[in-house]
């Protein structure tokens, strides 16, 4: 038997349940009070395409330095689900914990002689205090948390506050909960002292920060950004990001007089219908955005030509997930960079946002309208199922009440009247951003006719070949415009100059910051470089060429960023070094770090001198 | 025969609407479609209508998807913004804007190949979601664009010019809009200006989904003997239930008729549409009566025209959402920024 | 007054029509008259998007020396369309002729000092001779192609023959023409002797060669190659690709006994139902395409991820047109390379075949039916408006019985009854190709469920990663399997051993062709690579790398090839010099030569010793 | 109530058909749908259905778009070779397997949310075309899979579990079949296989595009009050035309009925289809009447159940497109290619 494991503040915890089986409220609960004792956690859902009967698990990451990427691995599991119990057996870390329901016997071939067992008679426990067998099964999960917190030390008085919290104005159901709660405890105290090298104790890092989901954090940017026009067909994982859209609405967005409301949500038949939609209301002035994943980028494609050719301003946010086709629906990945940058038939340029967390996916998504309308283009904001859908530590969310929407170029009737030059198309400021006009602006000034077949400044239809290029040339002038409003990345250099960089993006950020932290650690030096935009601001290219070699992480198969990269920045492919992670789990530092490493290993150490030139 | 030279907008003088405007005022572009070309007779009826009904013509939004049909937006109401989308996708793009602006009259022009065929499934959803719009199907049988294979609407063993016969079922737009909830349904014929002129114009009074089928004939593709959406064809087919004057609201009315052959249904807007039943006990306001009465009469051969069908109180697409009433899109980031203050408090939510 | 252009056998004339008014049938047999004078001629239609009523050219390049690309220019311009007059009297070059229809008299201001003016009475010809107003409009274009023959000296015996060719059967017809044809002969003869200095003389350099548009011959090639189910949706200009096929399986498909057809042809609602078609028809083993253009592939997207990922055949044939959008959908381009290569979300990648003429159009045709079964996956045949709508003088067709089908790795009822070991995705031979079964094969053997979600080997769903990665790695080694199944690259060295390399695809290859004998000419020596097809055979990398500097050569804005070939083969894009021309006309070899001549004079001497390292 | 337990296929010893299948040749993976899901109902009246035809498993092609619904094909017929495509898009695929391969049985099943939201084109024109089929759509009012949203068949005003009301009007899929051109259509409930066994039986021999709607509540997602497709709901409001009798060609016919209650339709493969009338008059073999009927008391709240309408002479798409008999699919280069001479007289027609 090997020692156990014993850690403070610093393991992971899986959950094993059966989907629908209604344990996840009592998981969250679980998750939230190790917040609460100031403890940061990081937490995900693996859940199937499915909704009642096949297994999902619940990881809790705790961990006292902050570092909130999957960490892979499990300390302590909590096999619930009999058809997974030998394979959640099996990945437990040796010297590590299997905290189960021991009122059915198992034979001894169920479990590990490298891991220790901890039971807990829960079922039994259940069985004998309530009759109801609805009240039997939700209350089971909670005497289970109850015992998992008493084994981890954890502060029961904290448990007892978000039961008062969750059930607020339930008033009836508080009191079983505590009690079930204290059952847990008790039977622990009581039967399995000390049998737990793991503790949780208070701390202080996780601060004013909070507790979101991204999808929820996108919505409610989009409401702070001015969406008023929403059009989505249901997909996971970003079904949650429109229905979150419709939540905050009803709360915020309620004419206070009236009653009615200031928005305007249609879910459509299907993602063309969506995004037409949200083009249509583009067109004609409102702020408006969609929500959807890889097969409805692929079904948008021909509108995004449109919107791209026409200069019709449209936000999308694709929560992406395991592609390609309907692929691994409830897994994520970083997987339709290539489809959103370079959407639709012909030459064509797209604008995306990369958020790596919640808290930017609010900011972006509040920032993608301004750019849309000011660019008159397609935006997309890309999440992905692990940032969308799992709630994540973030710095709370800030907005500065002087901070005033950006419509971007629209002529105004009064600027009409008093006779200032329309012409659709006309690049009157150098930026390749024309001067656009609302429908209904002026009786007898500034209408013209929309169209997606190629016309002059003046939005005649032509076929002229020069007016054709005349304005596609207009269209990379202001892509060039795009790269300097773009969110800047962000760098980290290394404490000491450093030969190797390394660049990555989106979700990928939190298993980086920590990776670096390691290699650095062991002398391993690298500077960083998070980027957050398409087009790419120049100074990414100018970091790529101030590195011999920069790795390049993505969670996707092609390396679909290293080409935007390459082709648009005109990067010698040789510098880049790809790591790509793609099984449609989330990235994790041991993954990064044991790459670069084994990398650096077979290039010779990395602090010797040049070796390539 | 009129209909075979190109339509030409006569300009009566200075002739003014009451707000002013001659009918110049509500023409577009010069039409580049075929001379003789239905769609350009429809065309005509859209500005003839747009000018009766005293409509200032930038408060028009024209919508379309791609066709010879969608074409034609360009050719009516210059001063009007129009959007020649993409193909068969028009309905979905009408709805966004429709929702962005409450306030603007939405005309939805399309074809048969457009709304049948690649559109057919926009083309009911939007309906069924009573967005407040006059859509019209300038419906030839053909794909007149890409040079006259069949549409959707073509009828089984109709014949096409390159003397193909078609096998597959056709689509009734008809029969589609009203089994789509659309609270008012129309068919015409692009040679009848007499029949859609009111029609059109009592559409647009109308505040929710219209929809009017115009048969349109291609002069280049499907006007041949043969083919069931000729000029000739349509002439030998047409039955219409009814023929309608639309009466505005503030109009009054003065002319009696004989009991039983005329019905004024009143719309919301307080605009009348006088009915003069030509058909014997058609009630255009029983839905379910109106579809029986189309499909027996399509199975004996005949094309039913006229006002088929109105709901004279329908809701529309803001009422059903609860939009408030000024425009979305002139909402500003005082009306839809709830604030830094708001946004501490949702923060703690989230702790 | 410049001197007039005298030219044997070397010049462009160019008719100026009305759209519909019926010139075409009069406008092509001058063309091939001329071709049956063995002298080779390129033709090109510029028509608008519109049926009736709008200006349309017909260009015929005659070319002794057999360059079939477009020149560009025009010798001798023959504006029957008032409304484009001004514009087509401007475009003659100078000292060139213009032979107009002089009935009506036209001020001298609507002439050109620089320009020969030659006019015949045609209108007028034509009045005075017929009285049905058909048979003027008709036989005046007769009557023109009699005058144009005898100014430029051409066999007035092989208009004759045309004739009768053209009528056989309607012999009614045969006189009025022929008699049309001598009126407007004997007009020039007896009033315009010597006045052009252009002519064409009898030469033997069309030889065997045929004159057939990409479309048929694409059509034709898919009848060869045995394609049996077809769905389309009409689009410009692939819908005479479709309509073509249609036409030849009805002489060529017809079963002798039953009379009954051996292809099924569907006229889909959309691109999406007609790509889904052939997807279902190539799952239940037949060989299945459709034909379509930019927006189709655009809505097509979503399919062809699944087709890649459940690994389904089916043949996609774009003809590619001016985008985005609706773009400029009656003008030329390459500019969905990027669309197709990497069509759909997620990580995929697609086979692409680049017939450079019609020759190749049917050939490819034929292949991508084997090469789609082989590989189990799309095949996308690449061909643009320019090859698939005008005629191109190509070598004849030809077909070796001896060719078997490759109908790929199907397994076999009677494989399965002798217990074969069947699993869907497994990988037997090493190659990334899996067996299949097709439906209905054996009563209890060989089922399988094909679906777009990750699966294990054995075709059953599976969330596992790494039954998804396996998989997914797999069908990169596919990918790589189909680079030694592709055509492969032409390469052409250049007299002298050369520092620079250039690369073309597709439909520029005349123009290249001529481009690079008149810089040979000059003394610039230049390798060149004609890309065949995608993924690249190794030696395109190596050719590149063999090079200083590769010019490459594509008619779109974004350079999608050498996206496609820095990506694909970690080139550094330094090495390309991109010559892009993207107006919508076909591209030519005056354009390509000035490009290379402009950018080497730049770099200073192509004959330097090496000064880039 | 037994519709709430999952449900289990019994096998009867080894029970076989004439072919020598048991029941158990005819099923297919372990469902991983919500116990008690009116889907796993379906599944298993197929299995019956096809057991009871003796048709040999592997001669089924079973294609699906995505959805709960779209799953099923997984869990039954374990032989056939299934194709789950993708969402709302099954039709054409299904078009195209059927046109590769005229011999097998070709079995589409769908939702509402792949047939009558994003689908709905497809599922229209793929009937038009006389596709020989079993079209089956599984109809719960919502999107399972996404977790319960409202789908296009949700009627207006219904409410959702999470307390919305669906404010679009209704898509009624029997209703857009018979417009299609469908020449078998039905509708049933998962929770009556009495009624939904023989109506499968039936479509199977029917040579032409049959369409059954099955209402098949969503226990996790529409299964409340407020509901119209909720179990309560459907048995309330059920009005079943007729019930019907699958009789195979072969099989005697013994039993007499008393006049008028029962009425023998013989299909194109002589099976017969002995309906007992439940509704006075109706009679499934009148087009129009049949949607007159559906609409009026549709109209009226009920859910018209049984089989509806029924063409016993359909003609399908390899009838109008002239295929040869042996499938596409089996053709070679003998058949197919024309040759070298062939192509050399080719290259004469283009110089
Ligand atoms: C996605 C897409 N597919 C195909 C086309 C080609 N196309 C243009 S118009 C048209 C049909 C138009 O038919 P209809 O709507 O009946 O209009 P009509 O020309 O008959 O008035 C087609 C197929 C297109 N523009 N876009
Ligand atoms: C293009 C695309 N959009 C959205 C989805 C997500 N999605 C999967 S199933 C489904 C709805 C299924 O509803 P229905 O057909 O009624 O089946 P049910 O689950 O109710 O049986 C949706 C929207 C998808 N898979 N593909
Ligand atoms: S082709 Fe037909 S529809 Fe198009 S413009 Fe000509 S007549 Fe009209
Ligand atoms: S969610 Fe509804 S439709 Fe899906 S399996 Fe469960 S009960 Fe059936
Ligand atoms: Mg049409
Ligand atoms: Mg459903």
């Amino acid at each position: 038997m090997p020692k156990p494991i014993e850690a403070t503040n610093d393991f992971v915890v899986k959950f094993a349940n059966v989907n629908g089986s209604g344990s996840a409220s009592a998981n969250e609960m679980f998750a939230r009070s190790i917040l609460r004792m100031g403890v940061p956690i990081a937490t995900r859902n693996i859940f199937p395409s499915n909704i009642q009967g096949l297994p999902t698990w619940y990881e809790v990451r705790v961990s006292g330095e902050g570092w909130i990427g999957r960490r892979g691995g499990c300390d302590l599991m909590v096999p619930m689900n009999p058809q997974t119990w030998d394979k959640d057996v099996a990945s437990i870390d040796q010297g590590g914990y299997l905290f189960h329901d021991s009122s059915k016997p198992l034979p001894p071939s169920k479990f590990r002689a490298d891991v220790n067992v901890i039971g807990v008679p829960l079922t039994e426990m259940a069985n004998s205090r309530y009759d109801n067998p609805r009240d039997r099964q939700l209350l089971k999960n909670v005497i289970c948390i109850g015992a998992l917190g008493a084994l981890l030390e954890m502060e029961h008085g904290e448990l007892e506050k978000l039961v008062g919290e969750q059930y607020a104005g339930k008033d009836r159901l508080i009191k079983p909960n505590l009690e079930a709660l204290g059952l847990g405890r008790d039977y622990v105290r009581e039967h399995l002292r000390n049998m737990c090298g793991l503790r949780i104790v208070r701390s202080d890092k996780v601060g004013n920060r909070i507790f979101i989901d991204g999808n929820d954090a996108a919505a409610l940017g989009a409401v702070y950004g001015g969406a008023t026009v929403a059009a989505w067909y249901p997909i996971t994982p970003s079904t949650s990001m429109a229905e979150a859209f419709g939540a905050h609405c009803k709360k915020l967005r309620i004419d206070p007089e009236t009653k009615k409301n200031r928005f305007a949500i249609v879910q459509s038949e299907d993602e063309l219908s969506a995004i037409g939609t949200v083009i249509g209301a583009g067109w004609n002035g409102a702020r408006a955005f969609t929500a959807t994943s890889g097969p409805g980028i692929s079904l948008m494609q021909e509108f995004l030509g449109l919107a791209y050719f026409a200069e019709v301003p449209a936000v999308i946010f694709d929560i992406q997930r395991g592609g390609p086709s309907t692929g691994m629906p409830t897994r994520t990945q970083q997987s339709d960079l290539k489809i959103c940058a370079y959407a639709s038939h012909g030459d064509t340029k797209h604008v995306l946002l990369l958020p790596e967390d919640p808290g930017e996916a609010f900011e972006f998504a509040a920032q993608s309208f301004d750019l849309a309308e000011r660019l008159q283009t397609p935006v997309f904001v890309l999440l992905d199922l692990d940032i969308g859908m799992n709630d994540w530590l973030t710095k709370p969310f800030t907005w500065d009440d002087k901070r005033a929407y950006d419509r971007g170029k629209v002529m105004t009737a009064e600027e009409l009247e008093a006779g200032k030059e329309f012409g659709r198309y006309l690049d009157v400021d150098g930026d390749g951003i024309p001067f656009r006009t609302l429908p209904g602006t002026h009786p007898n000034k500034g209408a013209y006719f929309t169209r997606g077949t190629s016309r002059n400044r003046y939005a005649k239809y032509s076929e002229e070949g020069h007016d054709y290029v005349d304005n596609m040339q207009r269209l990379l002038r202001k892509f060039d415009t795009a790269k300097k409003m773009v969110p800047k990345p962000v760098v980290r250099q290394a404490m000491q100059p450093a030969r190797y960089g390394a660049i990555y993006f989106g979700s990928t950020s939190a298993a980086m910051d920590e990776a670096m932290a390691k290699l650095e650690a062991q002398g391993i030096h690298i500077d960083t470089m998070r980027l957050r935009a398409f087009p790419f601001a120049d100074e990414v290219i100018e970091f790529v060429n101030a590195h011999e070699q920069v790795f390049m992480i993505e969670q996707n198969r092609d390396a679909q960023m290293r080409m935007l990269l390459v082709n648009e920045g005109a990067i010698d492919p040789a510098r880049f070094i790809s790591i790509l992670h793609y099984d449609g789990t989330p990235i994790t530092a041991r993954f990064i770090t044991a790459e670069i490493e084994a990398r650096l290993k077979a290039f010779g150490k990395p602090t010797r001198t040049r070796v390539v030139s | 025969m009129t209909y075979l030279v190109k339509p030409k907008f006569r300009h009566p003088g200075l002739e003014k609407n009451d707000l002013g405007f001659t009918r110049r005022d509500y023409e577009g572009a010069i039409s580049t479609l075929c001379a003789g070309c239905g769609h350009d007779s429809i065309s005509a009826a859209l500005i003839q209508a747009c000018y009766e009904l005293n409509i200032e013509p930038h408060r028009v939004a024209k919508l379309s998807g791609i066709g010879c049909s969608s074409k034609t937006p360009d050719y009516l109401l210059g001063q009007s913004h129009g959007f020649n989308s993409v193909h068969g996708r028009m309905p979905s793009v009408l709805t966004g804007a429709n929702l962005a602006n409450r306030n603007l009259i939405y005309l939805g022009i399309s074809g048969d190949g457009d709304s049948a065929s690649i559109g057919l499934g926009q083309f009911v959803h939007c309906v069924r979601r009573g967005v407040n719009m006059v859509y019209i199907t300038e419906n030839n049988g053909v794909y007149g664009l890409t040079k006259g294979q069949f549409s959707a609407t073509a009828d089984r063993g109709s014949k096409s010019k390159a003397g193909g016969t078609n096998n597959d079922a056709p689509i009734d737009l008809v029969g589609m809009a009203l089994m789509a909830g659309a609270t008012f349904v129309g068919r015409s014929f692009s040679g009848d200006k007499v029949q859609l002129v009111p029609l059109i114009k009592a559409a647009i009074a109308h505040n929710g989904p219209a929809f009017i089928d115009v048969i349109s004939p291609c002069v280049a593709f499907n006007n041949h003997p043969g083919s069931t959406k000729s000029f000739d064809f349509v002439r030998e087919h047409n039955e219409a239930v009814n023929s309608i004057d639309f009466i505005e609201g503030r109009a009054e009315i003065t002319v009696d008729y004989a009991p039983g052959t005329a019905q004024d249904v009143e719309q919301h807007d307080g605009s009348i549409i006088r009915l003069h039943k030509l058909h014997d006990g058609y009630d255009p306001t029983d839905r379910v009566a109106a579809m029986n009465h189309l499909q027996t009469h399509h199975e004996a051969g005949e094309l039913v025209t006229g006002l088929l069908y109105l709901d004279p109180n329908p809701r529309d697409i803001h009422g059903f959402l609860r939009t408030v009433d000024v425009p979305l899109n002139r909402l500003g980031a005082k009306e839809l920024c709830p604030g830094a203050k708001v946004l501490e408090s949702i923060n703690d939510e989230y702790r």
